[in-house]
């Protein structure tokens, strides 16, 4: 575990997460024989792919001290994107790279309007998440693309032969593995936690923080384009109002992951684990016969408990370390 | 001025512990009514403590406070202020974005029935104003305060609750001296308006200057009380330090070597103009002048983080880019910043990513940061610069003042700069440290390396530099070498007047 | 100390959560009573999944289905989603495939998003029947057969006949409807030609049907779009909304505004009721949901049986009625029903 | 000069400026834009949002935020009309209405204040799970026209000389609100804890109740806003809401009043709603294609912020000399 991690509680609640993925998966497979299947097993995957992949760009934005509303919007302008291109007779392997470029552009539009206009992130991204989606319907007015090439949608369905495992894994785990690996092993990664705890100190020991954060923005750009594609693929289709309301969906996966909201403070893993885990406590409840409405209120319990759990757990640690003779450690709370 | 008998705050054998360090040990002070109070001491001695049990902040384990007589009720900043006691801190916190008006009633505002009466706050406030000789539009927002009106503001809002005991935490560290003056004139008014102001400083020069009386504290405890008018300064150092302070600024000599960085008439809209000279390797270049002079606009631009309009900066012949510090970095150029808490350090990280951030680059092996890298880099650095601490992933935080200065030096010397700039680098910091710092930076100039210090006090730059560029307003107004430089010199062309302090 | 505490704590808390999951809010799943007599063979198990669970007028769809489920011996579960989006529904045709049921009932959130997760429910041997919103006709072979109100051209041009009834055949008319629904946009292009050739004195406002349609997806959108089509042409004679949504909020603000326009379109009886009454608008029509629910289970049982195969052609009965497929694999239930002043007392209590 | 000045330090500005500037520019291109229904559009459209953008200054004043709002006034409004259906009096539903947001606002108030919680957070939570119990209790139910108290529907459909009744209680409410955040003690406390919490804190505010009385403020006057929806679109569904909260904020963003807290008013709040229901009558007025509209929308909001940001930062380094080292 990266020593990187500025408040020791953090540390616990990265353990809480597994703990809850391992909870879900005993709940599911005792409730219902229909939950511990393959296809099951894939299709969650599957349905967490697009949130994932986000979720990893989104975790170096929050823990940088920023944040982004406006990525399902992204999201769907790449799709919309492509769908318009492959429309007008450009090849789908092309069109797939302007879906890409597009996502990219829209992010770097972001940033710029962050770092360079000072404007704050939060507000920003709200009329950016308005603007993005207005493009899609520019784009494809009301009328979708959905006549794709029937590989490149059996690729966003199937799975890799002889395995469980959807096609949708593979740039997931590639995407993952290297953002963990630059987040707390890189230059970059220590750049990204340093600028989220105090970007004044950063910025006078020689950091680029503007042009790190325009970065991030790109690359959050990009990733919510990675995630146009496979949502493309998967609905064999792109249409101006896909993917509406996953930008809460990613959010709450991040913070349920044990990032902290002010920035600073946060792991990779903790927010993988995070995403899969409200795929499986979904899929899970729902096999068990919760309804939907449930489900909604099951998922904001989880996310109180992500924040309400490390308060505990580090209020009980700090009455035990009171009594102890050990100095007493306080820990600054970020509101 | 009237002495009375009767103490109006007497604190006796006051004991306070935070987990095993024991911060107050037997702390006895006596104020009265009508009098200065010079409060000295090292960081650490107690100082702070000592002011947090009077201003409410948190209660004292064992030992007695009594305010005219009565118990001081402990534990409340509120409660406090109603008992007339009030603390202005070194860093005063005001709302930037409420008016002055509010500002001083703020949390208790002058009501009309169950109304704020908001033309009755600013007439009050105005009037208060004014009692001290101080014209500032109430009606404005404090953001944007010089930190002098801001404290200003702080001892109106003392008077509007009209405390008796004034407590001011280093006031005069960021103030020029135009300002300073107006300070000790509102300290004398608020004396002869019967208060009991008690004054913390690390300038004795000051403390001569205003106090009647003064306390020494070391080690938690008070050494010693004893009327300005009866004892001399080395004394109170010895009291202060408790041992014989080796000879405070030790300059070594140094010979000096070619030119390594040249600045030609450098200027940034409205904040300085046609900034020239030349800085050779083994030679300290004092940067003197009033506070506001600009002086760390200057280091700011040359080092990058901040742009300027015209002029060039270049280093062994080759031109720094503007606005890029890291660029300046790479060229061998440092940077030891003058807010050490919100500029030079991440206060809550640990030692050891603190020291190492400058110098990531080295620390990468095949695309990784080597963690073991990070803690041989911090603890080369804790060694040589003999820094207390328990482990080093203990949060910065958690140091005193002089260990988190030299945090900050380790961070930039460990880029083994050709340049090293500090902004005030000893301000806030205990006289020990101070002098462990100037014998470090005298050192590394004696090996070659080209220093440029930007500091308030005329001691500091007088015993250090081998040269002196004064600053008044954003003009470089003369470079004077080592021979020639003078306190009274350095003061005329600093204020332009031939006022003295 | 501090990490066992933790996973205890988190353990507690989630066991608390869960069970105020469980006991809070009962799972709104139907269960049929267990103990269940079957005499026939094992009773088959159908899913019903409409666009979003909440909706008014897929309760009635679902009570419809319930109706023939009760007939036929069959579990019944209603479970969807609880906003109209494809992905949140292709979740649930999850549930289908994985909990092995024999027959889908599904009205198409989207057109083109669900027809992948449908393909996998086919694969894994489950029979498939749309009913109120189909899939796009290119993917018309995910489905067995779809279970439609009536002609996508008979639903429009009977709209442009009640309107023209109520503007005296004279004026101009714009239309307020969701976008990107396959129905509506199905129905607005049968209004388009049939308004021209039948009433040469009517016209779209703005010149053409393009320019004439308003999109709304909610109650605000469309109050919203109402007010900008009085703005931009303030002659409007009428407007038409083929949505229950869009028509009643048009409705609001008619009589909000006190506008002259007149308005009609596809309404809910229970929900326009106390417009038709104060006049507001004179005549709105609707199919009866519950039929589209009930002839959907039997289509579905149907399949399952073998007795029908959904080819164009071929028909099945549903309680006494019997239904021919036509053309795209699609069985039409007949002409939508209208409400006046006379008959919504009657029809309001029904949905 | 001096007035100059104090018209310049007025946070609400940018917001004025942007409202006149959309009003005259769209009504030169389209005259029809000057005429008295449209007036009457943009008051009746805007009630809703007005009302829930002045609920949310009491936190965004503290550096904080509410998300629920929107799960609040969409359930607010089906029970009023629901329970009102089953023969409760007008007073009586309305009272639930103001508990239910009143309680709600207690939760986020408590978890924020006492546990330190971060309010995003907290309120995302609160949204989904307020969302849920709502569409477990309103499933499949949709309130209609006949449920709803008749003195809602009257005021949603009339007005006064030409002014909508509801406008008419947001206006009321404005002022109210107005003047309790300018003349209260407490309301004066939240911009303190807002400007600079630990200075707060050291000057003997209870920031703790400052923090819940306004989540509960925030929430009651949230629950009090569904009758508003109720009277406007005299129906509600499970669909009642969604979304609203993303646009509340930035109409209190474009209104002035600042995220980093501290500044900002009521009647700021309130100009930014009616410019963001402006913007959108005027892209229709001005021919914006339908399917451009949502995109002229989105770009007309970041300059509406770009706008409130610079005349904020001039005005500041206008008058007051930038604090020098």
């Amino acid at each position: 575990m990266s020593k990187f991690s500025v408040r020791k509680y953090r540390f616990t609640w990265d353990k809480g997460v597994v703990v809850f993925l391992v909870a879900a998966v005993l709940i599911g497979s005792f409730g219902s024989e229909y939950f511990a299947t393959a296809s099951n097993l894939s299709f969650v995957i599957q349905s967490i792919a697009e949130i994932a992949i986000i979720a990893t760009a989104m975790t170096y934005l929050i823990i940088s001290g920023e944040i982004d509303l406006s990525v399902a919007s992204i999201m769907a302008l790449s799709s919309a994107s492509i769908g318009y291109s492959f429309q007008a007779g450009v090849p789908f392997e092309a069109a797939i790279l302007i879906g890409l470029l597009v996502g990219l552009l829209a992010g770097l539009l972001n940033g710029v309007l962050v770092t360079v206009f000072g404007l704050p992130s939060l507000a920003v991204t709200i009329a950016t998440l308005a603007l993005f989606r207005g493009l899609c319907w520019v784009l494809l007015e009301n009328k979708p693309v959905n006549q794709l090439p029937t590989d490149w949608v059996a690729l966003g369905n199937d799975n890799i032969p002889n395995t469980f495992l959807p096609w949708a894994t593979i740039p997931l785990v590639l995407i993952a593995g290297i953002s963990w690996f630059v987040l707390h092993n890189t230059k970059l990664g220590r750049w990204v936690f340093v600028i989220g705890v105090n970007p004044v100190a950063s910025k006078f020991s020689g950091i680029p923080v503007k042009g790190v954060k325009l970065g991030l923005f790109a690359f959050t750009g990009l990733m919510s384009a990675v995630a146009g594609v496979i949502y493309t693929l998967r609905f064999a289709s792109a249409s101006p109002d896909g993917g509406a309301g996953y930008e809460l969906s990613v959010i709450a996966a991040v913070l349920f992951g044990g990032v902290a909201i002010a920035g600073g403070v946060g792991t990779m893993w903790g927010v993988m684990a995070a995403v899969l885990s409200l795929g499986v406590i979904r899929s899970a409840l729902q096999l068990v016969g919760f309804s939907a409405n449930a489900l909604l209120v099951v998922s904001g319990g989880l996310l109180l408990i992500s924040v309400i759990l490390p308060r505990v757990t580090e209020f009980m640690r700090s009455q035990s370390s009171k009594a102890s003779i050990q100095s007493n450690k306080k820990e600054k709370v970020y509101k | 001025m009237a002495v009375t008998q009767e103490p109006v705050l007497e604190m006796r054998g006051a004991m306070k512990a935070f987990g095993g360090v024991q911060a107050l040990n037997g702390a006895d002070l006596k104020l009265f009514a009508g009098e200065i109070h010079a409060l000295l001491g090292e960081n650490g001695a107690g100082k702070s403590t000592l002011l947090k049990a009077l201003a409410g902040v948190h209660k004292i384990d064992s030992g007695s406070i009594m305010l005219s007589g009565k118990p001081f009720l402990q534990g409340s900043t509120r409660a406090a202020q109603q008992q007339g006691v009030a603390v202005i801190y070194q860093e005063p916190s005001l709302f930037p974005d409420l008016t002055l008006a509010e500002n001083v009633y703020v949390g208790r505002q002058l009501q009309k029935g169950k109304l704020v009466d908001w033309k009755q706050m600013q007439k009050e406030a105005a009037k208060l104003f004014a009692e001290l000789g101080v014209d500032l539009d109430v009606d404005r927002i404090a953001r944007g305060l010089s930190i002098a009106d801001q404290q200003i503001v702080e001892i109106i809002k003392a008077l509007s609750i009209n405390a008796r005991v004034i407590v001011m935490d280093e006031p005069t560290a960021a103030l020029s001296s135009k300002e300073v003056n107006r300070l000790f004139s509102v300290a004398r008014t608020l004396r002869d308006q019967n208060c009991a102001v008690v004054f913390v400083s690390h300038r004795l020069d000051e403390v001569f200057a205003l106090c009647d009386k003064m306390t020494v504290m070391r080690d938690g405890t008070t050494v010693g009380s004893e009327l300005i008018s009866n004892i001399s300064e080395s004394e109170i150092i010895k009291m202060m330090v408790g041992r014989e302070v080796s000879e405070l600024f030790p300059k070594l000599p140094s010979t000096f070597g070619e030119v390594v960085l040249k600045v030609e008439n450098l200027g940034s809209a409205g904040q300085f103009k046609d900034i020239s000279f030349e800085l050779r390797k083994g030679e300290i270049l004092g940067f003197a002048g009033l506070v506001g002079s600009g002086r760390s606009e200057v280091v700011r631009a040359i080092f990058g983080v901040d742009t300027y309009d015209s002029g060039t900066v270049s280093v062994n012949g080759k031109l720094l880019p503007k606005g890029k510090a890291s660029k300046a970095m790479s060229a061998g150029v440092a940077l030891v910043p003058e807010d050490r808490r919100q500029e030079g350090l991440l206060m809550p990280n640990s030692i050891a990513t603190n020291t190492s951030i400058t110098v990531l680059k080295k620390l990468v092996k095949s695309l990784v940061v080597s963690k073991k890298g990070e803690d041989e880099v911090a603890n080369k650095w804790a060694k040589i610069l003999q820094l207390k601490y328990a482990s080093l992933s203990d949060a910065v935080e958690r140091l005193s003042g002089g260990n988190q200065q030299k945090i900050v030096l380790g961070k930039w010397l460990a880029t083994d700069p050709q340049i090293l700039i500090v902004d005030e680098p000893t301000r806030g910091i205990d006289v020990g440290t101070k002098s462990e710092v100037h014998r470090l930076l005298s050192q590394r100039a004696q090996e070659g390396l080209a220093l440029i210090m930007v500091t308030s006090e005329l001691p500091e730059v007088l015993g250090m530099a081998d040269r002196i560029l004064v600053m008044r307003e954003g003009r470089q107004v003369a470079i004077l070498s080592r021979e020639e430089a003078s306190s009274e010199k350095i003061i005329t062309l600093a204020t332009g007047s031939a006022e003295l302090i | 100390m501090n990490k066992k505490v933790a996973n205890k704590a988190s353990a507690v808390l989630f066991a608390s959560v869960l069970a105020l999951g469980l006991a809070g809010c009962s799972p709104a799943v139907e269960e049929t009573p267990a103990a269940e007599v079957s005499s026939a063979p094992a009773s088959l198990k159908i899913a019903i999944v409409p666009k979003a669970i909440n909706i008014g007028y897929f309760t009635a769809w679902d009570e419809g289905a319930q109706k023939a489920c009760v007939e036929l011996k069959a579990i019944c579960d209603y479970i969807g989603p609880n906003e109209i989006t494809g992905a949140a529904q292709v979740e649930f045709i999850n549930q289908v495939i994985q909990q092995q049921y024999d027959i889908l009932v599904i009205s198409a959130a989207d057109q083109n998003a669900i027809v992948p997760s449908l393909q996998k429910a086919k694969d894994a041997g489950i029979i498939i029947v749309t009913s109120d919103a189909d899939v796009a006709a290119e993917s018309k072979d995910s489905r067995v057969v779809s279970i439609l109100p009536s002609e996508e051209n008979r639903i429009g041009t009977a709209q442009v006949d009640w309107m023209a009834e109520a503007i005296g055949s004279t004026g101009s008319v714009a239309i307020i409807s969701p976008a990107n629904a396959a129905n509506q946009t199905a129905w607005i292009n049968a209004m388009g030609p049939y308004l021209e050739s039948q009433y040469p004195e009517m016209s779209w406002v703005g010149g053409s049907l393009e320019k004439a349609v308003f999109y709304a997806n909610d109650p605000t959108e469309s109050s919203e779009a109402f007010a900008a089509i009085l703005a931009q042409y303030p002659d409007v004679a009428g407007i038409i909304s083929p949505t229950t949504v869009g028509v009643l909020a048009a409705a609001v603000e008619k009589k909000a505004k006190k506008a002259a326009v007149k308005v009609t379109g596809l309404g809910l009886p229970s929900e326009m009721a106390s417009y038709i009454e104060d006049g507001t608008v004179e005549k709105v029509g609707l199919w009866n949901p519950l039929d589209l629910g009930y002839v959907a289970v039997y289509a579905g049982v149907a399949a399952k049986n073998g007795t029908f195969d959904g080819a164009v052609g071929s028909s099945f009965m549903a309680g006494d009625k019997s239904y021919t497929v036509v053309e795209g694999n699609i069985a039409y239930l007949g002409d939508p029903y209208t409400f006046t002043k006379e008959n919504i007392a009657e029809f309001k209590v029904i949905y | 000069m001096k007035l100059l000045k104090k018209a310049l330090r007025v946070r609400e500005l940018p917001g004025i400026l942007g409202l006149l500037l959309i009003y005259v520019g769209t009504g030169v291109v389209n005259p029809r834009f000057f005429s008295p229904s449209i007036l009457n559009d943009i008051l009746y459209g805007v009630a809703i949002v007005a009302i829930l953008a002045i609920a949310q200054t009491f936190v965004i004043v503290m550096r904080h935020i509410d998300l629920s709002v929107g799960s609040v006034i969409g359930f607010t409004s089906f029970l009023i009309g629901d329970l009102s259906s089953q023969g409760f009096s007008l007073l009586a539903v309305l009272t639930v209405a103001v508990l239910v947001g009143a309680t709600v606002g207690a939760i986020n108030g408590f978890l924020v204040a006492y546990l330190g919680l971060p309010s995003l957070v907290v309120t995302l939570a609160t949204l989904y799970i307020v969302r849920g119990i709502f569409n477990e209790v309103g499933a499949g139910k949709t309130v209609v026209e006949s449920m709803v108290p008749k003195e809602l529907n009257w005021l949603g459909l009339n007005q006064f000389f030409g002014v909508p009744y509801l406008f008419i209680i947001v206006v009321a409410l404005m002022l109210i609100a107005g003047v309790t955040m300018h003349k209260s003690r407490a309301a004066r406390d939240l911009y303190a804890i807002g400007s600079n919490p630990s200075a707060a804190q050291l000057v003997g505010i209870p920031v703790k109740r400052r923090i819940l009385l306004a989540f509960v403020a925030t929430g009651a006057v949230s629950g009090l806003a569904g009758a508003v929806m109720l009277a406007r679109f005299s129906s509600a569904s499970t669909q009642s809401g969604l979304g609203l909260e993303l646009l509340v904020v930035a109409a209190c963003v474009v209104g002035g009043v600042s995220i980093a807290g501290g500044s900002g008013s009521v009647f700021g709040a309130v100009i930014g709603a009616v410019l963001l229901q402006e913007i959108l009558l005027a892209i229709g007025a001005l021919g914006i294609p339908q399917f451009w509209q949502l995109a002229v929308n989105g770009a007309l909001i970041i300059a509406a912020i770009g706008l409130d940001r610079y005349l904020s930062t001039r005005v500041k380094t206008s008058n007051i000399m930038g604090a020098t080292s």
